[in-house]
């Protein structure tokens, strides 16, 4: 079968270059997609934490929907719904709409946030009680707490989560082709959809999905190795 | 070293599991005796093209489901329809899940490289769906300086463009993931006008209150026909729909059929051997 | 011939990468009595009662639990080697274990926490294992603690459940790692009475532990080691009485006032 | 939009529930499977389940189902279209899970481990009963965030001709042309299945609280 130098057929050229920059595209949404997502999330699980109870309500609430939507929807409606409810309400001519790729970036990085703060929930419940108690008792304000004591020791625990939930942000990306965000799915299924080439085009994907998921992974590995001194303090 | 490794040897794995997908299945019967031994055709498509196939109030119709039935009827079997994402549709052709595609897809020069295709059922020549009301798009040459959008990769895509760089004032031209979002685009007010195949737009315009149709079509005339698998297995198969359909067009049944999804009849050649593009 | 030693430890050594902590230890801990093992902070007599528990291994030396040996035996030649796991798991079976952090489960009940082993490793069908378990907790006085969670009891209780734990399991020999030391010291009491009671019983048990005044009222022998190495054994008057070895001195003038220590 | 359409999305969210439900069950047996074979010292083992992760978190959901469905019968498995579907869900919600488990496992107090040792537990007793119940509810709720994630991932098995939630909703977009009210519908569809579960979920880190030290 001449599959694999039909493949290799795609990545030179003009194919390659497209392909190449949805590649570009993809990794931007991405990483500040994820780091700006994991931010939100953490001053969320903070929040939710430390604030008043309304707060908490309020984030929870928006913590639920947004967990518990596609991000297919989301960003549909984020893309399409502004547009629509200033024609309900107006002319039009009055009206903010966002370009692909940014209501791609904010979609992006509210999903994600939502989802890092059940993350970070899930780390401040696993620190004992002591070890905040102590450093409360030597002076700490509850900020030197939160980056000194609470952060380093929930994130052992956390890590491995994180590096999950960054690894399925990647994957929504691909989901934002619906909104014409020219990622890497979107120029890959150009492709497919031109030549009929999906195998080669799944291929593709799939390829460099998996080496883009596999780096992730080795950074995660990386600062696991790194943090595994704060592991077994006890004892 | 290891993780090296590791990486190394997954990715091997993944390429030869991937390109195993794409290897002629390896059972070489002919296609056709296994279809009339079943009495069951297996036709595979996606239910996201009106008024090809799609779903009202959650049953699958259009024009191909009528078209398919008489085709059934001419062979002797009965139709069993296998609906999937249009992704997984041709992977499924290829490796023998469905005998058939009830696509359609506009017939192509680089497609006919890969598949064979069933004789043309509809005209896909592309004309312009627009806002109705929307007074400043009388004729397809009106969009000059406007933006528009067409479905990326599609053949009504590369015509819409060609069409643009004529005019002398060039608009964006927008490509979306399905046509679909183009509509939505649409009626949202991005985009002035969709380029697509009349037969779909004239439909959408028929079917929503919100769009319209600007006549005449432009670019050159291509045709719809289903995709078919090229192996020789199969070609006995393709003759069988091919005679089948050339009876259902000369007694009338495809003017029928055409008529009411349409709303209109086309007259198609009996088989597209070079197209156009 | 001569009564074989409840625990017997001939030339221990255990090493964390470069830093020696143990650097051969000989002892004899003798049955149906309580030991004591007592020695400033470092000086390594955690590490050999982990040692004996085999939750360390040693890096040299031969253990013996009852006159068979755990873990690592000696070869025809005399060679150290490393025995089957099967015969790990039968010498250490003879060995309880109270920790200084509890260590109770904390996703069983104080019930369940004491019959788990009863069920899983001794095969016992739930009910025989619940009033087995309920019995031992009787003892430590905590029957009616049986459904609270270790997150619903004292520190004091959650060590009682421990030490019902490890009875459960009917063991010839306890170890007990600094068992108060994590404890408040009105909670202290409690656990010692425990203990106490248990020693009256003539179980075997080697304590490693700070509160001098248990060590030298229950004890019947102490031993005491500094800088990985076993400096003075023998019975409580033997090592606290006077003439001292000033390094106990020292120690006894860190851990208790300088009067309480004059009244030794 | 007319509650005819809306009931069609309902209808079509008993095979999201359904499909994605079985999945996670048979995903948690199996992540507990390759996150012992992860944590596992034999080398051979550990390799196989690192490579599992790798490969069903490392590409696309949508390509595992196609090799799944399309690969498996040419080498003479046919699965239909549900097996597939629970196949290729289960395994890549087990990579995942897996993952989230390894974390809670490297949490759970050693000294735990050591008195289930000291209590003759064998290795596979101390897995099952003292690791695993406490890894678990270490990590709660990003357990909970999966199953979550699989039920709006479960979109992706109409790729091997299961109909459910979202491809209801995209035939019904596609052919009303009112895709935005119908993918609003959806969307509060799934919203109310997944408070369903995020409430269980909850539900279970009060349980699971009461029993912490």
């Amino acid at each position: 079968m001449n599959a694999l130098s039909s493949i290799f057929g795609y990545l030179h050229g003009d194919d390659g270059w497209n392909i190449l920059s949805g590649l570009a595209n993809t990794i931007i949404l991405w990483l500040v997609g994820s780091v700006l997502g994991a931010a939100l999330g953490f001053f969320i699980a903070v929040a939710r934490r430390y604030g008043p109870k309304p707060v908490d309500w309020l984030l929870k609430a928006h913590v639920e929907v947004i967990r518990g939507t596609p991000f297919l929807v989301q960003a549909y409606l984020l893309y399409f719904g502004g547009p629509y409810l200033c024609l309900a309400l107006g002319d039009g001519s009055v009206c903010l709409t966002l370009e692909p790729f940014h209501a791609g970036l904010l979609g992006l990085t509210v999903y994600g946030s939502a989802y890092y703060s059940e993350l970070f929930r899930a780390g401040f419940e696993a620190i004992p009680r002591g070890h905040i108690e102590a450093a409360t008792t030597v002076g700490f304000t509850r900020w030197q707490t939160l980056r000194r004591i609470i952060l380093p020791e929930m994130t052992m625990l956390v890590l491995p989560s994180m590096v999950n939930m960054t690894i399925l942000l990647l994957k929504e990306t691909a989901v934002l082709s619906i909104i014409s965000v020219k990622e890497l799915k979107f120029q890959v299924d150009i492709i497919g959809n031109r030549d009929y080439a999906f195998v080669e085009s799944f291929t593709i994907l799939a390829l460099v999905y998996w080496a883009l998921v596999e780096i992730c992974g080795a950074v995660g590995r990386a600062a696991e190795a790194r943090l595994s001194r704060y592991r077994f303090a006890h004892s | 070293m290891n993780r090296r490794a590791l990486i190394n040897w997954s990715l091997a794995l993944a390429t030869g599991v991937v390109l195993g997908t794409a290897l002629p299945s390896a059972a070489s019967a002919d296609v056709l005796e296994t279809v009339k031994k079943a009495g069951v055709l297996k036709v595979g498509t996606e239910t996201e093209f009106a008024p090809f196939d799609f779903i009202d109030k959650g049953k699958h119709v259009g024009l191909n489901v009528d078209l398919f039935e008489e085709i059934g009827k001419e062979m002797g079997v009965k139709i069993e329809w296998v609906t999937l994402p249009w992704d997984g549709v041709l992977p499924g052709l290829e490796t023998g899940k469905f005998d058939i595609v009830a696509g359609p897809a506009t017939i192509t020069k680089k497609r006919l490289e890969r598949y064979k295709f069933s004789p043309p059922i509809a005209e896909a020549t592309v004309a312009i769906l627009k806002k109705k009301g929307d007074a400043s798009i009388m004729k397809p040459e009106d969009i000059a300086g406007k933006p528009t959008g067409a479905g990326k990769a599609t053949a009504q895509l590369a015509q819409l463009q060609e069409f643009v760089k004529k005019l002398p004032k060039q608009g964006e031209v927008k490509e979306y993931v399905g046509f679909n979002e183009a509509y939505a685009d649409l009626a949202a007010g991005r985009i002035a006008g969709v380029a697509n195949s009349l037969p779909n737009i004239a439909f959408v315009a028929q079917t929503s209150p919100v769009f319209e149709v600007v006549q005449p079509t432009f670019g050159v005339k291509t045709y719809f026909g289903f995709p078919e698998n090229a192996a020789p297995e199969y070609a006995s198969l393709n003759d069988a729909v091919a005679a089948a359909m050339a009876k259902i067009k000369a007694d009338g049944r495809m003017g029928k059929i055409q008529k009411k999804w349409f709303g209109v009849e086309f007259d198609t050649p009996a088989e597209v051997k070079d197209p156009a593009i | 011939m001569s009564i074989v030693s409840a625990i017997r430890v001939s030339g221990v050594v255990k090493r964390f990468g470069s830093t020696a902590v143990l650097t051969g230890i000989d002892l004899d801990v003798p049955r149906g009595a309580v030991t004591c093992l007592l020695g400033p902070s470092g000086s390594g007599k955690s590490t050999l009662l982990r040692c004996i528990a085999f939750l360390e291994e040693a890096t040299d030396g031969i253990i013996e639990i009852d006159g068979e040996p755990l873990g690592f035996g000696l070869d025809p030649d005399g060679v150290r080697m490393r025995l089957p796991d099967a015969s790990l798991r039968k010498v250490r079976s003879k060995i309880g274990m109270v920790f200084q952090q509890f260590n109770l489960w904390p996703h069983m009940t104080a019930l369940g926490n004491v019959a788990e082993a009863l069920v899983t490793v001794r095969g016992l069908g739930r009910v025989e294992a619940s009033e087995k378990a309920m019995a031992q907790l009787e003892k430590v006085g905590l029957a009616q603690r049986a459904t609270h969670y270790p997150s619903e009891l004292s520190g004091g209780q959650q060590q009682r459940v421990a030490i019902a734990r490890a009875l459960a399991l009917e063991p010839k020999i306890m170890l007990f790692d600094e068992p108060t030391s994590s404890l408040d010291p009105e909670l202290t009491g409690e656990v010692l009475n425990v203990m106490r009671s248990l020693a009256e019983t003539g179980m075997t048990m080697l304590v490693v532990t700070h509160e001098i005044g248990f060590a030298a009222s229950v004890a019947s022998k102490i031993v005491f080691l500094d800088h990985g190495k076993l400096l003075v054994e023998g019975a409580p008057a033997e090592v606290f009485g006077k003439p001292r070895h000033p390094r106990i001195d020292q120690f006894l003038d860190t851990y208790l006032d300088r009067g309480a220590a004059g009244l030794l | 939009m007319s509650w005819e359409l809306f009931w069609l999305l309902v209808e079509a969210s008993g095979l999201t529930i359904l499909y994605s439900a079985v999945s996670i069950v048979v995903g948690f047996f199996v992540s507990a499977a390759v996150c012992a074979g992860v944590l596992s010292s034999n080398r051979p083992i550990s390799a196989a389940a690192r490579l599992f992760v790798s490969f069903f978190r490392g590409t696309p959901l949508l390509i595992q189902l196609l090799l799944i469905y399309y690969l498996l019968p040419q080498i003479g498995l046919n699965v239909p279209s549900a097996v597939a579907a629970v196949l290729g869900l289960s395994l890549c919600t087990a990579a995942y899970q897996a993952e989230i488990l390894r974390g809670g496992f490297q949490s759970v107090p050693r000294g735990l481990i050591e008195a289930a040792d000291m209590c003759g537990l064998s290795a596979f007793a101390t897995f099952r009963r003292i690791r695993l119940p406490i890894a678990v509810r270490l990590t709660l709720p990003a357990l909970t965030s999966e199953a979550i994630m699989i039920l709006k991932s479960s979109s992706l098995i109409s790729v091997v001709g299961v109909v459910e939630l979202t491809t209801m909703a995209k035939d019904l977009a596609s052919s009303t042309y009112q895709p935005l009210p119908i993918f609003a519908a959806a969307g509060f569809v799934y919203l109310v299945i997944n408070l369903v579960v995020a409430g269980f979920g909850q539900l279970a880190e009060r349980a699971a609280r009461r029993g912490h030290a």
